[in-house]
Order: C-alpha cells, then structure tokens, then sequence
C-alpha cells in the first residue's frame, strides 16, 4: 500500500514522533511505500538541525535523518508552522533577514498542498502526535 | 471493514479514549498506544461496544515500556508490524488526541 | 477526488489546533476534495458568537470561519450532544451548521476515504 | 491561606479540574485560567467544598476570548491583576496541568 | 532553607515531563532544600518494575530514582486512591516510598514554600 | 513581593506563555519584582530568535524580548532543555559544531541551579504552560 504519515508531536516533548517513527520502520520493512513524511505543528521541531541531544538519550533527530537518507523518502516541514517555530532554510533566513538557517538538510518546506497531495496520493495517511 | 481508532492519551488524564468510545462503530477497531496503554485494565468494563464485532489490541512495545501486560480479556498486544496490517485493513484511521 | 471528514474537538483559544486544522480544511477545499467538517467535543465552542481574543492581543481563529462558505465548504455539522453537555444548547452559532448526533458522525467517519481531528 | 490551585485545562478534555477538587483543602482558592474557564458551567454543582470556604475565580479575559461569561453562582471573575493578587494572597501556587 | 513539595503527575514513558521533575527535585536537593516528593495520578505507574523502555530505544526515567536515596531525598510519598484506580494495589514499587491519602497529600501542600507538579 | 516565574510551555501552540507574560506584565504594574523568568522544557522555544510570526498573529518572541528589555528582567532558558531544542547561544553552538546559535540576546543560557537560586530568593514562584 501507498501510507503517508502526519506528524504532530515534536520530539522528545512527548511520544508522537518516536512512535511515527517506528511506524514508518515498520511500513518500510513490510513492503509498503511511503509516499510523503509531512512535519506539521510542533512536528517540524524534528527537523531542527540545530538540536543536540544527550549521548544517552535517543536522538529522533538523527533517526529521523538517517531514515530519510537511507529510504529516500519525501519529508515536507509545513512552511507556516515551521516560520513560528525558527525552523528555516537559506531562502527564508534571507528573507526575513535571519541570521542563520535550521532545517536539517534532509527536509523540504513547502505548504499544506503537500498533505493534499499526500491525500490523494496515498492509500492511507495516519496521524501521529495528535 | 471502516475506522482504526487511535488512542495515545492516558484514559486517567484526558478524555481521549472516552471520546473514541463514543464515536467507535461496529467493524472498527481500537488500538491503544502511548500512554493510551493505561487503558488496558479500563477497556472492558467499559466496553459493551466489544460485543458488537470491535477488536481492541494494545502496542506491546508501550506496554512492555511500562512494565505492564494486557490484563483484560478481549484486548489483544500487537507490535508495529502489526499495527501497520491494521491501518491497511481499516478504510481510514482517526487519531483521538 | 477524495472524501476526507474534519473533527474540530479543541477550543478556539488555548491552542493552535483549531487554526491548523481549518488550515487543512480550506487547503483541502483548494484542491477541491469532498470535505465534511464537524465540530464536537469542545470544538463547539468555536461556534460561539461575541468571541473577543483581543483581550488577550490573540487572533479569532472563529472570525476566520465565515471563509467555509466561500470556499465552497458546506458540509458543515455540530454535535448537538457536545453542545448539550456544555450548556450550549439553543445558543445562536457563528455559522450555520446541521444538528447532528452521534450515529450521523459514526456514518460520515464511515464513509471517508481520510479523518483528521484536531 | 493556603494554596492557590491553577486550573488551566478544560474539563471535558482532561482530569485537571478533577485533580484540583481532589486535593482543595479549607481556605484555599481556585483559579480557571484557559481553556480551564470552560469549568464555568460544571464547577458549582461539582463542588460541595466550595462549602467549606473555598473561593472559585476565572480569569475574565480568558472568558471573554472565549464568548463566555461567569454562569454559576459563587464564581467570581478577576483579571490578571487580580491573579497576582491571589498568587501573593496564597502561600504557594499548584498549576493543575 | 525552604519547603519545596513535587508532584510526579505523570507516566513514566509517554512525555518527558517525568525526567523533568525529577531533575528539578535532585537539583533542590543539591542544594539542600527540604524535599517532599510525591507520586500521584498517572505518576504511580512512574514506580512499576520491570519497565523496559529499551523496547522504544528511550530512556527509562524510571531507573533514575533510586538516585533519590542517593541525594538524600528521603521523604517520597505514594497516594494509595492513585495505585487503587489503577489496579496497582499491592504491587511491588521500585524505590520505597510512603503510602499516603489525599488528607495527607493536603498537609503537605499546606506546608511547603513552593509546589511543583508535572 | 519577590516573585518568578517557570515558563513550560511554547509560544503560539499553547496558551501557557501568554499567559505567563500578561501576568508578569500585571505583577510589573502592580510594583512586584519579578527575581527570575526561567524558561523550562517547551518554554525555551520563547527564546528562539529566528522564529518568524506572520504580521497579523501576535509575535510571543517579539514581547517577551520587548518587556524583558524594558524592565531588565533576568531571564534565564534552562541549557539541557534548550540543548535538544536547538536553542544555542554562541558558546553552545560552537562546543557542538553547529552552524549557528538561535538565542534571542535577552535571554541567558544556565543550569536548573538557577531555578533553585529564584526558589529561595522568591516569596513566590508561579509555573505556567504545565
């Protein structure tokens, strides 16, 4: 089956996002394909390039990246949520005159037609971090 | 068959398996997740909506997280793997949060 | 084309899940989906009229709602259970909604192809 | 006085209420602040303690964000100046989250 | 010195508002604050043994309070109506803490500086 | 009275920070002083300079920055949680090889003793967003 996930939760806040991951683990593993990751809300805290986690404790952002490298899987950061929350690349740093940008070079911004597109692409998209 | 519930609020905290109950439909299923594992022990008393052909099933991974185990009968452990078979075999999945 | 089915279950103030998910809907209405939008739970205090988040220097994400209609969003419905356990009943809404109970949500869940709730 | 009890969760959605009553002791007072102000209509009828001279606000600018007004009787509304007033009033504070 | 009373609300796996008390509680206790510390609500599940987060790859915060004893946190209490809701009644806890009732709950937040609960 | 505050909440996602600020903006009026802001778990996102509100939306960053400035208010973000939430000032994106820090320049990075510090030095200490 074709499944995108909608993700919530930030990481390590709550479980959301490590259980979207797993998820998505699994659905690879299966067989499925995984037509879209959408970061929404709090989610796209997952795609903070800047966060630097204990040695001891998992690191979802390192996961996260290395899922999407090594599945070549499409992650989309919802653009309005990211804005709020610093999560930029180079275009927006620069246009909104920001000093630096913070989106792990994994992820795309892009708006809610993604999840749309997501929507009608998919067989089933599940939401995680609700 | 139609909805996957998905339940990850603790049912002590919040309301969310409260409100899965009152919208689940007969041919739907419940999976418990996250601290929607606390639930285990709640379900089947609470639960006539069991008898009309709903199957529930807990995560096994937050269950054995939490150091608990499926107390009630009719609540079934699945693992990821299996939660995904359940997402393809219900029509939508609707997470209460 | 596909059929996705909204539940609004958040207030309209305390959070930004409201606003995110009639962000959702209106893209979906964009794209020209089938969309039934329901509001229950606490998501029928959105429908509340005389709203004023500017005391709080906040945006009225419900003064946002009118743009259902001009979206073409006209499958709207309110849970009269979760108006009744709220005290809420007979009260004027924000928008015109069809009453219903809990067997015509069970059946509008049950026939999307997608369901998200906020 | 005691303890100020911060209540700023609804109560349909989730215990935070609840949780409050079950520990308000005499002389304490209660504060609905965000969507914690939807308590308005369910907390007289709940709270026999209020008996026992414990005194129930609500923030009125969380009320009027919201459309509503103070419906039950013994529920005063007060503005932020007035919760710095009970903060300082109180020994201590619990925020019900 | 001051009173400070925490109250460990919740589970042990699903957030990370467990680990954050509890660092909260070991660093007043570096400071040799007098420390009440008190499971309650969702928090009791906090005390089950055989908890195995490694089946998520997460920590296990859990594991952690034994440290209590080790910063000379001594006063750890347990609400048994907690414990009863939840069918955990005479099950073996992790660390030793004190059975108390609401009453008992009421006199400590009566007593304390400052309370802090998550 | 000597009063502080715990922010555990983000801006934008819940109501916990605003609220926060409209009451240390009431505590300011009423002739309180406040010791300490101290920004905890979610509530460090407050201090997050390169998060970008659009113009119609109340920008949380922009008033905190601004109160905090016009009253010379200590504010302090708790470093473990800013850590794993990518906000780093200068000496913390250095020591981790990150690209860029993400502190606002009002706020200070430190430890829980801080917390500690405003617990006895406060008559009162208030959290909010838990």
């Amino acid at each position: 089956m074709i499944i995108s996930l909608v993700i919530h939760g930030a990481p390590g806040t709550t479980q959301g996002a490590q259980t979207a991951l797993s998820f998505c683990q699994a659905a690879l593993a299966a067989g499925h394909q995984i037509y879209r990751l959408f970061f929404y809300e709090d989610g796209v805290h997952n795609a903070h390039a800047l966060a630097v986690w204990p040695q001891d404790e998992r690191d979802l952002h390192a996961d996260w990246a290395a899922l999407i490298r090594a599945n070549k899987l499409d992650a989309v950061v919802c653009v309005a949520s990211a804005l709020k929350r610093g999560v930029l690349n180079d275009e927006e740093a620069s246009r909104y005159e920001k000093p630096a940008a913070s989106l792990d070079a994994g992820f795309d911004i892009s708006g809610l037609g993604q999840w749309v597109d997501a929507c009608l692409h998919s067989d089933r998209v599940v939401s995680f971090g609700v | 068959m139609s909805t996957l519930h998905i339940v990850s609020k603790s049912p002590y905290r919040t309301d969310a398996l409260q409100r899965c109950l009152a919208l689940v439909a007969p041919g739907d299923s419940i999976i418990l997740i996250e601290d929607g594992v606390f639930g285990v022990n709640l379900l089947t008393p609470d639960l006539k909506a069991l008898e009309e052909g709903i199957r529930c099933y807990a995560l096994s991974e937050d269950l054995a997280a939490r150091g608990l185990s499926v107390a009630a009968a009719g609540i079934r452990p699945t693992d990821y793997a299996g939660f995904v078979v359940l997402v393809c075999e219900h029509r939508n999945s609707l997470s209460h949060g | 084309m596909k059929t996705l089915t909204f539940l609004a279950r958040s207030g309209p103030v305390g959070s930004s899940r409201p606003k995110a998910l009639l962000d959702m809907v209106l893209s979906a209405a964009v794209f020209e989906q089938k969309i039934n939008f329901i509001f229950l739970d606490d998501g029928v205090y959105q429908l509340l009229p005389d709203q004023d988040p500017a005391r709080l220097a906040a945006k009225n994400v419900s003064s946002a709602l009118p743009a259902l209609e001009l979206y073409g969003v006209d499958k709207v419905y309110v849970d009269t259970e979760s108006l009744q356990k709220r005290g809420l009943s007979g009260r004027p809404l924000l928008i015109s909604a069809k009453a219903c109970n809990a067997d015509e949500v069970r059946s509008l869940l049950a026939d999307a192809d997608m369901v998200f709730g906020l």
